[in-house]
């Protein structure tokens, strides 16, 4: 199933001039089942709003993450990359999400290294109960993303160029 | 080619108010390897099911993707059916385009576009899904309970008294507890051993109970249901079997001056000694660090007065196996002590009371040994210095406790009712002296709680300063008791012959050693953390080990009790079946590429991971490698993140998985995927799926 | 080891004998107290109440006065060490104070910068051991009453030892041989400048203080605050004429006992400027 | 040095004679000008090739993660100072016994690269007299550490602005063949089948291109925080030299101020990625 070389070369000749004025934020949010994703499903049934531009990835544990999904999905077009799960304390695995602190810090360190724009990359703790919260990280996330427009600069990095 | 089956749910109008259900199912179904794509107004309902399963059967489905609530509501429902239909549970996902799309965004292009994309995820995902079959475990269906205090002794009874086995661990000679030091319990007043003494007898009987006394916990492996403990009987210098208790042994003993524990220092014991006279087992033990024979090499008093020939000098510790299927803890607690080698090395404070310098400075456990009718005084009331009646008395509360500049901050719970309690019995037996109470808050929540507190105040008249002391001292036959009344304003100095310090409850000095064993976690204090702090209070997050009494923060009698017995019913719970079922989420090594580097070994919450050897035929090490057990992995997936080289992965969040995931998502430099477009002519299927 | 000085103006006055014998102290033990220029009184114990973002503001420019020295500023005075510390941990913890004290001062926080007492200095820094190593006249069977009063352990966010139970000044006499006693009294305020208005009350504090460390055996009193020593000293006349309890106990800085047992000579701690003199006891101990 | 030659010839024929090492794993004079080469010693008759100066740069404990050595029974192994510190990284992770090798420490005042310029390592060097080992050669070298030279390093990625630095590595990474030199000289890759290599799924892209350069070169200094100890061997090995020390200095500061750990001082301590602590820097999560 993986895609042809040729479809790619289709959209970079064709994704170009369209990015300009169709083109909308794309946040990818690698979230743990038992807080955040509970707090964006409160979010729900509290019928909050906030912006469609965000494609959630369920993991069981933010332990469960690693730094090569974020890796993937910048790969992959993605303008900002959001990781959340339990507050410290509350980890349903008792401790993932305290491993998960130590990866951010060194991965988060390393791409600043790198010379990565750091405003695409946030971190954070999203309760159940905090569906609010979910809202207003989606939203002012979308509205940074929006200001900084498509992330030309990684794509320039990665690409042939 | 996949033969995925797509069910995009209306859920009423809930999810068709703002998403074109129709659209997303029209256009799923051109996502490759999407057999069917349907929509239908209510898919949780049996006909939506119904549509679900004979599309299993009629296009030979390999894997669903039910489009509709989040999978917290409605995954159970929708696995149920597909496995009726006799598909593999784990081949079912849910994608959530209700609370996570159209609940949370407007009727507009780019929320059903969402939808689509919603979909599109989990169809890539399901593509990868495998079938998994829940894990089954067996279940040792008897008990460990550590801690022979009122809270173990009564776990254990309800778990034996429910035709259980259980191995009651206590690390003191005889089981009892705090609860046997103590005089009259609030709010009733009656006597402590006369109420638990009978429980401890029955401990001692109870066919379903094996008792080790003077043993500790020395090593836990193992999981839920499976548990291996290691047990250390320390030497007791005694053969229990041939003691007959007869007590000629502590008559005879030369060494005479030992603090007694029991007695918390207010009365000497023997060397050999049975700890106090109701004691379970009434069998007495040598003290080897104060033994004459142990230290000196000559004595054996004992052992030539011992009608039973019971002493046992060459007695060494002992390891014992026991095989248990749920544990337990109840370690209970000690007191804080204000001494400067207190046993609390991490807490410092009120050497300004004089607590450990002055005999007659003492704590609540001390006072409640003074007026215990088998205290060291026979229950007279007598200042410890001289044995003089106390005209005065000044009770302290919350030493230590809700103190943050000391370094503790909880509140210890018990000291507002017992210090209310020990005005009363004082005022019982002197009842011209005076009890004054120094207090922060009066904290009496609990049946006839209050009403107690007001009785001590109301009928026995002791006097309530709310302030707090700043500084005690000796000024002759007196001590000095410099304070404040902050409801007067003034400050108070008042000539006592006695004070009695409430000091805080803290757990068992060094029990976070325990709790590492058994991988339990334990707050900042080292009090056991329960699951859930409302929900799930009586377990700790490791399963199959229970949490009953104060090892887990501050509590009174009822309370403990209560727990206790909530401990055994959750045990009792997992004795009932032969089997647990577990959900199948577990990690799995690659022992191909597994270096042993042990990084998933040290990260894992649970202790799951272990090393395995792996050897040729005739037993040659040919490799080492980590090695899940997937009846104790809780399926968090810390490990698989944390491996280097990606040997460990996560069924249902397998690498594949998400990488398919994140890949669905989006091209780059174009968001556009076939399916996504509307359509411009009604009918035309899309040309450009042939791509 | 350099340290920014800050004597205060009791030091520089009324206490000269605390700063003499400290600086005598200091040379023996090869510390270097270097005194900061340009300083100021640090408003003492009015000013707090007066207005507290001021007495912030002066605490923040004494110790930008320690620039180029040391960023540990050492303090002997009791209030001062109070004044300053209590400003600086404000600081560092609190942004909009840090914020406000900036704008009052109009100078730059220094977040490196430590007020420090001069026991502390001798307890953490210069250590017990390497103090004993310069001990040339033990102060061996002088019964010393270690006399904190009110403001130097206290409060907790600026403590340097148990702030209730202090034991920092016995640790540093033992270290020089001296044999403390185990008193009441210890932390019990002397009555400070209520010494001038309400003469009788502080007459009263500061006889229960005196008969406090006399019942428990005490030769001496060693102190820690200018404000302290003069009115365990100088009140000692007062008490036996007003209500007639004679006590005859000399009252001395904890640094002229460490002077003398380090080798210093008496008049090199000014040890006869107290109203009830040492000498005689220290004569009789062999110390002078 | 010569005396250490000496030395080590003496163990390393002592060893190989009585039987207690299988080989002993050295320098030896190599082929091109001054520079020495790695050597095993498998007789003590081979012992006589080993030798030590001022050019014998490579970490040879990256041998010991090769499988023809890790079959044997025991091995000796001629070890500077900074290349202990690898050493403890694999006893850390379990990658070798501490009972199947025989550490010959070595003295070392520093060495000197192909260039002639002092290493790095060398100018910040604290260990030039071993402390870790069964046999040493030489005398006692007092170590005379600059504590600025690791940070020196990073000043000028630190004075750059976030556009410079990604178009710094852009220009950087854009040089790298993937031939991963670094990796197979680094001996703390420790790896059978690297992540690069794994493609079920492919994380990291194969071929030079530059999206499979950004992460195959994060990846490999992200798996080497808080591991690595700064020797320095993937920048030598890299034949288009990419300042691949730059990114390990960076995480090696990010892992000490973070965590307060140096990686390759203690074998009994956790490394950093393997534990937490509660009061773990908070600060950037929202």
């Amino acid at each position: 199933m993986s895609e042809s070389p040729q479809s790619e070369t289709q959209t970079d000749g064709a994704g170009q001039p369209e990015a300009a004025t169709s083109w909308e934020p794309r946040i990818v949010a690698f979230i743990c089942n038992w807080c955040t994703y509970t707090g964006a499903d409160l979010a729900g049934t509290s019928r909050m709003k906030y912006p469609p531009n965000v494609r959630v990835i369920k993991i069981p544990c933010t332990g469960r993450f690693d730094p090569l999904f974020m890796i993937k999905a910048f790969e992959r077009g993605a303008d900002g990359v959001l990781v959340s799960g339990c507050h410290p304390g509350d980890c349903h695995y008792t401790a993932g999400n305290y491993n998960a602190r130590r990866k951010y810090t060194v991965f988060k360190s390393l791409l600043e290294t790198l010379g990565m724009d750091m405003d695409r990359v946030w971190f954070s703790w999203i309760s159940a109960s905090e569906g609010g919260k979910w809202v207003d990280t989606i939203q002012k996330f979308t509205e940074v993303i929006r200001e900084k427009g498509p992330f030309v600069e990684y794509r320039e990095m990665i690409d042939v160029g | 080619m996949s033969k995925i089956g797509v069910f995009v749910c209306h859920c009423g109008e809930n999810i068709s108010r703002t998403v074109d259900c129709a659209r997303v199912a029209k256009a799923s179904g051109q996502i490759r390897g999407v057999a069917v794509a349907k929509d239908y107004k209510y898919m949780c309902s049996d006909p939506g099911q119904a549509l679900i399963k004979n599309a299993i059967k009629e296009h030979n489905l390999d894997g669903v993707v039910v489009s509709a609530c989040s999978p917290h509501m409605h995954e159970k429902t929708f696995r149920k059916a597909v496995a009726e239909a006799g598909l593999n549970p784990f081949l079912c996902e849910m994608a959530n385009i209700r609370e996570h799309c159209s609940w949370v965004h407007e009727k507009e292009e780019p929320t059903t576009r969402k939808a689509i994309e919603l979909v599109r995820l989990m169809v890539e995902k399901v593509k990868r899904n495998m079938s998994l079959e829940p894990i089954r475990v067996n279940v040792t269906k008897r008990a460990l309970v550590i801690g022979g205090g009122v809270a173990g002794i009564q776990a254990a009874l309800d778990i034996a008294d429910g035709g259980h086995e259980v191995i009651l661990v206590e690390k003191d000679p005889s089981v009892g507890g705090h609860m046997a030091q103590l005089s009259e319990t609030f709010p009733t007043l009656d006597c402590s051993q006369c109420i638990l003494t009978p429980k401890m007898v029955d401990v001692g009987s109870h066919p379903n109970i094996k008792l080790y006394t003077y043993s500790e916990v020395e090593k836990i492996e193992g999981f839920v249901g499976n548990f291996k403990a290691t047990i250390r009987k320390k030497a007791r210098s005694v053969d229990i079997d041939k003691c007959t208790g007869c007590g000629e042994c502590q008559l005879k003993c030369p060494s005479k001056k030992i603090p007694s524990e029991f007695d918390r220092g207010l009365k000497n014991r023997t060397a050999i000694y049975i700890p106090f006279p109701q004691a379970v087992p009434a069998r007495p033990v040598i003290d080897r660090e104060h033994c004459i024979y142990f230290t000196k090499g000559k004595c054996k008093a004992c052992q030539k007065v011992c009608p039973a020939d019971a002493v046992d000098f060459e007695q060494v510790d002992e390891f014992v196996e026991e095989e248990v299927g749920g544990i337990v803890v109840a370690t209970g607690f000690d007191l804080y002590t204000t001494e400067k080698q207190g046993p609390y090395p991490d807490y410092s404070g009120y050497g300004e009371y004089g607590y450990g310098e002055d005999p007659d400075i003492i704590d609540g456990l001390q006072f409640e040994r003074l007026a215990s009718a088998s205290g060291p005084t026979g229950g007279a009331i007598q200042r410890p210095s001289d044995g003089k009646e106390p005209k005065s008395v000044v009770f302290l509360k919350c030493i230590g406790s809700r103190h943050p500049s000391k370094g503790i901050e909880f509140c210890s719970k018990i000291c507002c009712m017992y210090t209310a309690k020990h005005t009363m019995l004082y005022k019982h037996k002197v009842h011209h002296g005076t009890a004054y109470v120094f207090y922060m808050d009066i904290r009496a929540p609990g049946k006839s709680y209050d009403e107690f507190v007001r009785r001590a105040i109301e009928e026995d008249g002791a006097v309530y300063l709310r302030g707090r002391v700043s500084r005690i001292y000796r000024s002759g036959d007196h001590l000095i008791v410099k304070g404040a009344d902050t409801l007067s304003g003034a400050a108070v100095e008042i000539e006592a012959d006695m004070v009695v310090l409430a000091t805080a409850v803290m757990p068992q000095p060094g029990i976070e050693g325990l709790f590492q064993k058994l991988g339990i976690s334990y707050d900042q204090y080292k009090f056991a953390s329960e699951a859930h702090p409302k929900l799930r209070p009586v377990e700790c997050a490791t399963a199959g080990i229970f949490l009953a009494g104060a090892c887990q923060g501050p509590k009174d009698i009822p309370e403990s009790v209560a727990q206790a017995s909530g401990a055994a019913s959750k045990a009792l719970i997992l004795f009932s079946r032969d089997e647990m079922l577990r959900e199948p989420v577990v990690a799995k090594v690659n022992e191909n590429t597994c270096v042993a580097c042990w990084y998933c070994v040290e990260v894992c919450p649970f202790k799951a991971i272990t090393k395995k050897d792996i050897t040729d035929r005739k037993g040659n090490l040919i490799k080492r490698v980590a090695e899940v057990n997937p009846s104790v992995c809780t399926g968090c997936g810390t490990c698989a993140a944390t491996c280097f080289s990606n040997s460990v992965d996560l069924e249902g969040f397998t690498d594949e998985q998400i990488y398919s995931e994140i890949n669905s998502l989006m091209a780059v430099g174009q968001d556009l995927f076939p399916e996504l477009e509307p359509e411009k002519e009604e009918g035309g299927p899309s040309d450009e799926k042939a791509a | 080891m350099t340290y920014a000085y800050y004597p205060g103006c009791s030091l520089k006055g009324t206490a000269i004998d605390f700063h003499t014998s400290a600086m005598a102290l200091a040379e023996r033990l090869g510390i270097e107290l270097k005194e900061m220029e340009d300083w100021v009184c640090c408003g003492a114990s009015p000013i707090h109440q007066r207005n507290p973002a001021l007495a912030s503001g002066v605490a923040n420019l004494l110790l930008s006065l320690s620039e180029g020295i040391s960023n540990d500023v050492a303090v002997l005075c009791a209030a001062c060490y109070h004044n300053m510390k209590k400003a600086e941990v404000a600081m560092r913890e609190d942004g909009k104070k840090r914020n406000e004290v900036e704008e009052i001062s109009g100078i730059p926080f220094n977040p490196e910068v430590r007020t420090r007492h001069f026991l502390d200095i001798l307890d953490k820094d210069y250590g017990l051991n390497a103090l004993k190593e310069k001990v040339v006249k033990p102060l061996s069977e002088l019964r010393v009453a270690c006399y904190y009063g009110c403001l130097l352990s206290r409060p907790p966010e600026i403590a340097f030892d148990d702030p209730e139970q202090p034991m920092i000044m016995e640790r540093v006499l033992e270290a020089a041989g001296a044999e403390t006693v185990s008193w009441s009294h210890r932390l019990e305020c002397c009555g400070a400048s209520h010494a001038v208005p309400v003469t009788d009350a502080v007459l009263r504090l500061v006889n229960d203080i005196l008969a406090s460390a006399r019942d428990a055996g005490a030769e001496v009193i060693a102190c820690a605050c200018p404000m302290c020593q003069a009115n365990l000293d100088m009140r000692q006349e007062g008490i036996a004429s007003k209500l007639g309890v004679t006590h005859n106990l000399p009252a001395v800085y904890f640094t002229q006992l460490l002077g003398l047992a380090c080798g210093a000579t008496g008049k090199d701690v000014m040890i006869n400027k107290g109203m009830v003199s040492a000498a005689p006891l220290l004569r009789e101990k062999n110390l002078l | 040095m010569s005396d250490r030659t000496d030395k080590i010839r003496e163990v390393a024929r002592k060893w190989l004679a009585d039987g207690t090492v299988e080989a002993v794993v050295g320098w030896e004079q190599g082929t091109y000008g001054e520079k020495c080469s790695p050597a095993l010693a498998r007789t003590p008759e081979d012992a006589d090739r080993l030798l030590f100066n001022e050019r014998c740069t490579n970490n040879l404990m990256t041998y010991l993660k090769r499988d023809p050595v890790r079959s044997m029974a025991k091995v000796g192994i001629v070890a500077k100072g900074c290349d202990i510190k690898s050493l403890i990284g694999l006893l850390q992770e379990s990658q070798v016994e501490r009972e199947k090798v025989m550490v010959l420490a070595v003295t070392c005042e520093g060495v000197k690269k192909d260039d002639g310029t002092v290493p790095v390592k060398c100018q910040a060097c604290d260990v030039n007299t071993p402390t870790f080992f069964d046999e040493i050669a030489g005398d006692k070298v007092a170590s005379n550490p600059d504590p600025e030279a690791r940070a020196k390093e990073l000043e000028k990625l630190d004075a750059m602005t976030q556009q410079e630095r990604n178009r710094f590595w852009r220009e950087e990474l854009d040089k790298c063949i993937r031939c991963y030199a670094c990796r197979q000289a680094c001996p703390l890759c420790i790896c059978d089948r690297c992540i690069a290599e794994k493609n079920q799924p492919q994380w990291v892209e194969t071929s030079p291109h530059p999206r499979g350069n950004f992460s195959w070169n994060l990846i490999r200094a992200y798996h080497l925080a808080g591991r690595c100890v700064e020797c320095e061997a993937c920048e030598t090995a890299c034949p288009v030299n990419i300042p691949l020390m730059l990114l390990n200095r960076s995480m090696a500061r990010t892992v000490k101020d973070a965590f307060d750990y140096e990686a390759g001082r203690d074998p009994e301590v956790q490394p950093p990625l393997r534990t937490f602590n509660l009061d773990d820097d908070n600060s950037f999560i929202l």
